[in-house]
């Protein structure tokens, strides 16, 4: 029998499989379709302190092996999640639960990471610093190290459960800011964000996206992703989140391989919404295949090659 | 939502752009007004086509060539067979139609149109259609609908068929409520000139269609609804128009 | 009749399809299958001063709609590319043809380019400051503004022909950088170079590729290069050649639209010989779909819209 | 090269992890020792395979399933029909091959072989050749080989079939000449072991195939070759090992 065990900062998973925030709501959705206790946890909707319907509709566009979204951090605010969210989630999830929270001020993070900290299945905290979609929702702080530093030790200061920062693909020197977090004091780094890209309507020639841009997610994605792992994986100590076009099993494997200690499934979700069951049940028998018995001893496994 | 693998039975053009496409396949807990997503070969996120017809095992599509994915669909044969999820979407509610409901479909937004007739006809109701096209070679379905033996009324912008003008310039006659479908210029319009209540099914770009991304958000009067999950139909009093 | 031609810093072609360096050798290859004078023109692979092995093989890895290489500008060197190569090439092709020069110092760059400048055939000279594929290989130029800027003023103080930057897209603003290469003189801007990525191969538990990271091309990163186009259309007035992942006729359209006055075709060349053959002819009967009648009219449509 | 369309006419197991596909199409201009690039459905890059065997509109082409392109070529039926890359590579020289020429063939390597045998026969010469696997299951193509009329030898590494022990284990015979096609290390075995000239195809990973991405360039003592397009036979004179 293989292990699929994983740990995150002393937080434990049954399995390294964490749908990822944006493409898996509050659970409602999945927990129709399957028992998401199978999961090793998911990160919920990106939430804020204000309630916010996000972009104007077109949101979303389609690319090779891709989509854009630019759903811009709708959200039913912190007030409502701690309400009405977490009590529904707490019925039909029995494990630690990933708190994506978002925001548009450094006060603002640290509000709303405070006031998640101390939910009752709340296991970890990713701290989205990334968001493209919005004028400076967040991506700003994430495309500097000093003000991602910032943040993080905001966030830091007034939280007790593992604060995982989650990171922008859209810099120059992705290494730079992850140090810049693990220095300030942030317990593990999530990456990658979605990569800025768009579409245009050759009919209306006009942006496909209200939007103009959105963040591109998908197999086309996991190449870059898997690159920003192995790069933060080079520079950082703490614990690393890998995702980004991961859809099966395999790609579970290589980011794994590339650093990442637990890995979350993003729009994999959304083409196929029974993704992350079939990728926890397909993980054993893959690997097998691949002599794996304890997945925690392949993290980071091929630097060592 | 059902995630099953449908095989296609007939594939055929019956408009200009138009196509229906007969499916076999486990139809269980489909209602009219809902819609299914497809994974088609080669494209990353699935086609939601809104449900034309239905009975047990058979379900019935009809489509407009827009893209490349639904032209990708128009080539697709007899024996294919298709991933997809059905029973998405909230559908028509029957209830409050009264006795003599109207139907007003706008070009695309006609198919949805034929099973909620049905459904309103088993019912013991007396439903009428209002069909809305641009040009002639575009009409479709009108025979299937006559064949229901209701009301059949037939628009074209360019008055090469039917009445000319657009479905609002049939709309002079009793009825008892409405469901309209179509483009949104049109829904407006209708909105703008029906007397009594009804239902709107909307469209929107989507993401996963069934409730998960956010992608198809729009705002009504009781809050933001996802047309792919809280949607498509919503009652005339919802719309903040 | 539509009309395909566009005009380069005064350099008319006859339609904006042009082979991106890298994918089209010094042209002989594709020769031998078709006129390779329906085209536009085209980049010839990527020429620095000394001659160049590259990197060890394997260099290639495939990607979902896409791939990762990291050929490391292996090149005969300037000397035999000017004395075997272009005297072959001018038996063949009877436009000016884009000559890409990579450098690792401002003095290479310089040098080649004011020697390539002088020769009789080459129409434009496109400077890769962005070549991922080697240490200090032009990445680390075209990342940085300053160094962008310093480059640029080099090479337009030793020639006379348009000398267009090709811009890496592996930065956090690359309208900046873009920006800094007008000013310091750039006639144009190129864009995009490749993502950086990788793959690990899950059996030997190590990177695909012997380099470790690829650069990432294909129709997966198209999104990325038409936001891209964009930002800097935006940024700058000189003429941007677009290019990222485009294999058909209506992607060259979606990349004018963006901002692009002519278009690169890479990787597509690489899968189907015929690639940018069967582009320039799919381009007027796309153009009519659209009712596009003189294609210049679009460039940069979108932002209108 | 040639671009053409291949249907697939049969595609069996033949051993262990290997399968026999037949063709049909153009296979005008294919020499042995050359290779076709398919394109497969899902796969952004082609797959370049070694011509087996050819004749007049035939194709066969022998395949081992390594990863997922070749697993799903695996899967392809009969009827299929793939856009193919012929005439691919220098291919074989047959005329310094003598009248007894040694054929060395590796695993994946034993397909092209068979080609250049029946290339040497009908020039009037008498190749044998050498056979190695890993173990009896692995085993393909000995029958084809001696229904040639030809000395057939198989190795096995672990000694489950016939000469146990690698290739050069079953060098120890008169020849004139040889081609040796197989993995690396097996081809540097045979490298340091042969005492007459000789030619060797190489593999590498490969971007285009025909020669225009440099992703498969290798060094030899006549300058930097591209296997897929100055190769993938290189004389022994020329391997730098």
């Amino acid at each position: 029998m293989v292990n699929t065990s994983v740990t995150l900062s002393g937080l434990t998973l049954t399995n390294p499989v964490i749908p990822a925030s944006g493409t898996f709501g509050y659970g409602v959705e999945f927990a129709e379709n399957y028992d998401i206790n199978c999961l090793g946890s998911f990160s919920f909707k990106g939430t804020t302190r204000e309630p916010r319907f996000g972009n104007e509709p077109p949101r979303i566009a389609e690319t090779a092996s891709g989509m854009l979204n630019a759903v811009g951090l709708q959200n039913p605010g912190i007030d409502k999640v701690i309400s009405e969210e977490l009590p529904k989630l707490r019925k039909i999830f029995h494990k630690p639960v990933v708190a994506n929270i978002s925001g548009f001020s450094i006060d603002e993070y640290a509000e709303c990471c405070e006031r998640i900290d101390r939910e009752e299945g709340v296991g970890l905290i990713e701290v989205n610093i990334s968001c493209p979609n919005v004028h400076n929702g967040g991506m700003s702080f994430g495309t500097d190290p000093k003000s991602a530093a910032e943040v993080t030790r905001a966030v830091k200061a007034v939280t007790t459960k593992p604060v995982y920062m989650k990171l922008s693909p859209n810099v120059t020197d992705i290494a730079a800011i992850a140090r810049a977090c693990e220095d300030a004091g942030a317990d593990g780094i999530s990456l990658i964000n979605t990569l800025m890209g768009m579409r245009i309507d050759l009919k209306r020639r006009a942006p496909v996206i209200r939007n103009v841009t959105g963040g591109l997610s998908g197999p086309a994605v996991f190449p870059v992703a898997l690159r920003m792992v192995w790069q933060v994986y080079e520079a950082v100590k703490v614990p690393i989140i890998g995702m980004g076009g991961v859809s099966t099993a395999e790609d579970v494997i290589e980011m794994m391989l590339a650093g990442a200690a637990a890995v979350e499934v993003g729009a994999a979700n959304l083409v196929d919404p029974l993704a992350s069951k079939k990728i926890v049940e397909e993980l054993p028998e893959v690997m097998e295949r691949l002599h794996i018995e304890n997945l925690t001893d392949i993290i980071g496994g091929a630097h060592h090659g | 939502m059902f995630d099953g693998r449908f095989e296609i039975v007939s594939n055929r053009k019956i408009a200009k752009n138009t196509f229906e496409m007969v499916l076999s396949g486990d139809t269980e807990g489909i209602r009219p007004g809902q819609f299914v997503n497809l994974k088609l070969e080669g494209f990353y996120l699935r086609r939601p086509i809104s449900v034309c017809d239905f009975a047990p095992g058979r379900l019935t599509l009809v489509y407009k060539v827009v893209g490349h994915g639904t032209a990708c669909m128009a080539e697709l044969a007899p024996g294919a067979v298709i991933d997809t999820l059905t029973g998405l979407g909230n559908g028509y509610d029957t209830a409050p139609s009264g006795d003599k409901p109207l139907l007003i479909g706008g070009g695309a937004g006609v198919p949805p149109l034929y099973a909620l007739a049905k459904a309103l006809l088993a019912e013991g109701k007396k439903p009428a259609v209002i069909l809305g096209f641009n040009a002639r070679d575009e009409v479709f379905y009108e025979e299937e609908f006559k064949s229901l033996g209701m009301e059949v009324y037939v628009t074209t912008a360019d008055g090469s068929y039917g009445i000319k003008g657009f479905v609002t310039d049939a709309m002079d006659r009793p009825y008892t409520y409405f469901y309209a479908c179509g483009p949104e210029p049109m829904l407006r319009a209708v909105y703008a000139k029906t007397v009594t209540s009804g239902q709107f099914s909307l469209e929107e770009r989507m993401g996963c269609g069934f409730g998960a991304c956010m992608g198809c958000t729009c705002k009504t009067k009781t809050g933001h609804k996802r047309v792919c999950k809280d949607g498509p139909v919503f009652m005339k009093e919802e719309l903040p128009w």
